[in-house]
């Protein structure tokens, strides 16, 4: 028997492994990657609770995953844009090394 | 939800996710990371499935793996080889512990909420979404093609050098 | 993609194992992505000294080396070391064996130039067919070289004072059994490809060499005449009676690969012109004139020179009165054409330095000796 | 719908009576739980050995080796059984025994694990193809874009085998078979966009019935999207003259440089099977699928549907023994210059169209005036595009010029143009 609660949890582990990704990875493209599990973990999330309820909330989940994933590929295609952008100007992507702004 | 096979389907799917993620956060290699990012975007992709949200799934596959994972492959491989390991900032510990507490929380509030689940009708197919992006969310539909317009062009505007630009004067026989 | 990101240059190695080098020939090709930025030459690898190795040996006993120099084309190798060792010793060829080596060297053209053109297509990647094709008709053509000298690829049938063998029975039947069909098959190789769009695309303005670059470095044969020059030493310094037969020189329009391939086509028609003018008029008379075994021309020098399906074939020879000869040396045309390698690859794509090298028509051991 | 074939066992022409027969049986005497794990094991079963193995072996490599041989004007296998008819088996028994080296500088695990990622998809793609009336093996609602979904797999397996080999060559295959894949995606799609707005479904037994309701092929509603699937389907597949990526006369056999033995054996088998699946895929949507006109009543119609298969793999096996092999770049702006902007002309003659058919009640007639418009339309819109792209075939000279006597350059007299970069 499975229930909400399954999806949820499932969601919620991937969630926290991509913070910690996205948080601890030096590299640029290693951040992204992590960017890119929490929001999958979001989109679990949504038809997870779409797929558990019922009315106009059911494919609101499938809309909202819809729009996520627009807005991953875009974000996916500006970030790496940025990231070669940086890579040209200061022969790393490594984010711990772009601290132009710190004192 | 019921049935063997779907309690199955779930326990492998879970595992196979969790620990293709965490094989993006261990392994030194960016593109083994990488690699074990498609694995779990498949794992994802089945449990949308495993949700009868059959469109919803392919989508995931083309997009995230079709797309998304092949832009980051082009990403690494157009990198130099210097730049390509995986390892973490000083900044892993307050990550990890940040990581553990929020997923603490997260679990905590999975299940001590009661959750108001319905009946779940699983017929929702993908010409009902269609109807619903351009009826209910038109606004948000047409807002989301703007932006993936701006990010084609912001990404294009952006690895552009100097020598490209200078090169696109149009010519007198182009 | 090199452009989206500046990628390193990296050196890679096109050969001396790779399919389309065409033998054991190297380029060292350094790449920015896909572009070609600089590309060595790297030869030797099939040298096995047969200039030093020549001048052990009686002029006769050169004749076999110089098979195995450019061994497509063996007749013609035979041909341009005899006509030099009797230029060295002033001995007159009889008519027929003129005609016969006529024959037998625009033959030996047909064949080299079926290879020739059938694997510049396979290295634009029409896979295997025009090759195929080209294939069928040079073996014919070797059927007719085997029955006359009774080898196929290192024929060894030219002799100082003409050939070996009076021509066997039923050879100019077979030669002109193979005449329709070759003209069939050249027609149907031009019908695969001359207007072919991909071809085009990939041949065409691909590996230009203007003429006065193909002029200074000193290219021959098809590699010049693709260019627009009209140069061939049949008619620009007549042997064996070339004056005699009635043909064309193919020119190119503007030097690019593609020119390159419909010119060896062409050459391919004429040839095929010449070899019947030939058997129509072919004299009797003794095949060749008796020269001792032990030939000691005169001391002096001679150099002598023909059109090989790849361009001037020359051969260099000195002698001091010896049994053989003082200095042995071959203008291999197959090396001079490569020279201009670098200036037809840099610049262009990987793909396009293939083209540009299947285009050349190389033969390594021509280019090694 | 009217049922084509009766539901007894020994109905041949309707496969699926017999699994249906097998299921109830076994659910007689086991439990309900295993007739789902049997079932997909005889679908799988069945669909191998009817269909998928006897084409890889005697279409995909025996017919093709027989037909390219009957091209290049020579044999092909004739040795081994009647007609040569076993080389497929003795090859697969060669390569089984030869030892599959791996480079020491290879990342081995990738390189062991790439051969396995690109044989998975090729088995889910046979899944969603209709091969009958009832005889598809998962009734997936959107099998199209589980089709586009699942095809895309294999490229980033190729990708990890290049990548995997550490060779150079492996390398520049790998970066241009992504390259390929992505760029050639995009037409694909939007084409096939193109026949479900004009068919009104996404499941491929829908766009079957489609197609047998109107009586008319999509391949005549359709010619543009037809042509463009043709060529991008073949860019992904790497099929000449789209090869770029395994070209052997550049880069060796690029992503599979490095690999040997049976490795290979698998790509190569499951290459075959991709542009099975492909075919299938193109005679489903295109050809009319299992339908036939009435002749479905009377031949089994998953002959008829083989049968269309096996006419599509040869305009593979036919262009891949004539035509010569495109550069990259010329290839990604044929993509995105030439048929990209064909795509969304399309897209937007055939929804103008499909919404014409849908405000009016002409009923289903209509399809053969759409057709009658498209056709011209198609070759017009490609003659016009390729034109104002600066395609000029009859500037391009076949013959050289010829001179007579020996001298020094011979200028043009009218400059050449046309054809080439």
């Amino acid at each position: 028997m499975l229930t909400l609660e399954h999806f949820l949890t499932v969601g919620a582990l991937l969630f926290c492994l991509g913070l910690v990704i996205a948080l601890s990875k030096r590299n640029a493209i290693g951040v992204l990657m992590g960017i890119e599990l929490m929001l999958n973990s979001v989109n679990l999330t949504l038809i997870a609770f779409s797929r558990f309820s019922d009315g106009p909330a059911e494919i609101a989940g499938h809309a909202f995953v819809a729009f996520i994933i627009t807005v991953a590929a875009a974000e996916a295609a500006v970030a790496l844009a940025l990231a070669v952008a940086v890579y040209r100007s200061r022969q790393t992507v490594e984010v711990d090394q772009l601290d132009l702004l710190k004192l | 939800m019921e049935g063997a096979g779907v309690n199955i389907a779930f326990y492998v799917l879970s595992i196979l996710t969790l620990v293709a993620a965490g094989g993006v956060m261990v392994s030194r290699n960016l593109l083994h990371a990488v690699l074990f990012l498609i694995v779990a975007f498949i794992g994802v992709a089945g449990f949308f499935v495993l949700l009868s949200a059959e469109f919803i799934a392919m989508a995931q596959i083309v997009i995230y793996v079709g797309a998304i994972a092949v832009l980051i492959l082009f990403a690494i491989v157009l990198t130099p080889r210097s730049v390509r390991d995986n390892s973490e900032t000083a900044m892993v510990g307050p990550a990890i512990l940040l990581g553990v507490a929020l997923a603490t929380v997260f679990l905590f509030v999975i299940h001590d909420t009661g959750w108001m689940t319905g009946a779940g009708d699983p017929g929702l197919s993908a010409s009902d979404l269609g109807r619903a992006l351009l009826s209910t969310w038109v606004l948000p539909f047409e807002i989301a093609s703007v932006l993936l317009t701006a990010a084609l062009v912001g990404a294009i505007m952006l690895v552009r050098s100097e020598a490209e630009e200078s090169e696109d004067v149009p010519d007198a026989d182009a | 993609m090199s452009e989206i990101v500046q990628s390193e240059p990296f050196v890679m190695n096109i050969g001396p194992q790779h399919p389309s080098t065409h033998g054991v020939f190297r380029v060292k090709a350094t790449v920015d992505g896909e572009r070609v930025i600089d590309a060595e030459m790297v030869i030797g690898y099939l040298h096995r000294s047969m200039e030093k190795l020549a001048e052990e040996r009686t002029y006769t006993q050169n004749i076999p080396f110089t098979d195995r120099t450019d061994y497509l084309s063996s007749m013609s190798n035979n041909l341009g070391y005899c006509l030099a060792v009797e230029k060295l010793a002033g001995i007159e060829v009889p008519p027929r064996g003129q005609a016969i080596r006529v024959i037998m060297a625009e033959l030996q053209r047909l064949a080299s130039h079926c290879m020739g053109a059938g694997a510049f297509a396979n290295d634009t990647g029409a896979w295997q067919t025009p090759i195929m094709w080209f294939m069928r008709e040079r073996e014919k053509i070797l059927d007719i070289f085997e029955m006359t000298s009774g080898a196929r690829l290192t024929c060894n049938y030219m002799r100082i004072g003409g050939v070996a063998f009076e021509l066997p029975e039923g050879f100019e039947e077979e030669v002109r059994a193979l005449i329709g069909p070759l003209r069939q098959t050249i027609a149907d190789g031009e019908g695969l490809l001359s207007g072919n769009e991909i071809f085009l695309a990939r041949a065409r303005n691909v590996a230009v060499i203007p003429p006065d670059m193909a002029v200074n470095a000193s290219l021959s044969g098809p590699m010049l005449r693709g260019s627009g020059v009209a140069w061939d030493i049949r008619k620009a310094d007549p042997y064996c009676g070339y004056e005699q037969y009635d043909f064309d020189i193919p020119i190119g329009y503007q030097g690019d690969a593609y020119d390159r391939f419909i010119v060896r086509l062409e050459e391919m028609r004429q040839s095929l012109r010449i070899v019947e003018q030939a058997l129509d008029g072919l004299p009797g008379g003794p095949h060749s004139t008796e020269v001792p075994l032990a030939l000691r021309p005169p001391a002096g020098e001679a150099y002598a020179r023909i059109e090989s399906p790849r361009g001037e074939l020359g051969y260099y020879l000195v002698s001091d009165e010896g049994p053989s000869p003082h200095r042995f040396h071959i203008r291999p045309p197959s090396l001079i054409n490569l020279s201009v390698l670098k200036e037809m690859t840099v610049g262009g794509s990987i793909a396009d330095a293939i083209v540009a090298l299947g285009s050349i028509d190389i033969v390594v051991g021509e280019i090694d000796r | 719908m009217d049922n084509l074939a009766t539901d007894h066992w020994y109905d041949f022409r309707d496969l699926a009576n017999l699994s249906r027969v097998i299921l109830e049986g076994i659910d007689k005497v086991a439990p309900y739980e295993l007739a789902y794990i049997v079932a997909p094991i005889i679908g799988f079963v069945a669909a191998f050995v009817i269909f998928v193995l006897p084409s890889q072996l005697f279409v995909g490599v025996y017919g093709e080796r027989r037909i390219i041989g009957r091209i290049q004007s020579r044999r092909g296998p004739n040795r081994v059984g009647p007609f040569g008819l076993l080389q497929p088996v003795a090859d697969a028994l060669k390569l089984l025994q030869k030892e599959a080296l791996t480079p020491k500088v290879a990342d081995r695990t990738l390189m062991w694990a790439a051969p396995v990622f690109f044989v998975a998809p090729a088995v889910l793609l046979f899944a969603v193809i209709p091969f009958g009336p009832r005889m598809v093996f998962a009734d997936v609602p959107a099998g199209l874009i589980f089709f586009i979904a699942v095809s895309g797999l294999p490229v980033l397996a190729a990708f990890i085998a290049g990548w995997s080999s550490n060779n150079k060559y492996s390398l520049y295959g790998a970066m241009r078979i992504v390259a390929m894949s992505v760029s050639y995606e995009v037409p694909l799609v939007l084409m096939l966009l193109c026949v479900v707005v004009f068919t009104n479904t996404m499941s491929l037994p829908g766009i079957v019935w489609f197609q047998k309701d109107v009586d008319l092929w999509l391949i005549f509603m359709q010619p543009l999207a037809f042509v463009v699937y043709f060529i991008a389907v073949s860019a992904e597949l790497n099929r000449t003259p789209t090869d770029i990526a395994e070209a052997e006369s550049e880069i060796v056999a690029g992503y599979l440089t490095e690999y040997s033995g049976m490795k290979w054996g698998l790509f190569y088998g499951m290459d075959i099977g991709y542009a099975l699946a492909a075919s299938a895929f193109a005679a489903t949507i295109f050809l009319g699928g299992w339908s036939m006109w009435g002749l479905e009543q009377w031949v089994p119609p998953w002959v008829i549907f083989i049968a269309k298969t096996h006419l599509f793999y040869m305009v593979f096996i036919w262009t891949r023994g004539t035509l010569p092999r495109l550069r990259i770049d010329q290839l990604m702006g044929f993509a995105w210059k030439f048929l990209l902007p064909l795509a969304v002309v399309n897209l937007f003659l055939v929804s103008l169209e499909r919404l014409w058919w849908s405000e009016s009640d002409l009923g289903g007639g209509i399809v053969f005036v759409i057709a009658a418009i498209n056709v011209p339309v198609s070759a017009v819109a490609v003659y016009l595009w390729a034109r104002f792209l600066g395609y000029k075939p009859e500037r391009v000279p076949t013959r050289p010029r010829l001179a007579r006597e020996a001298g020094g350059y011979v200028p043009l007299e009218e400059p050449v143009i046309g054809g080439g970069k």
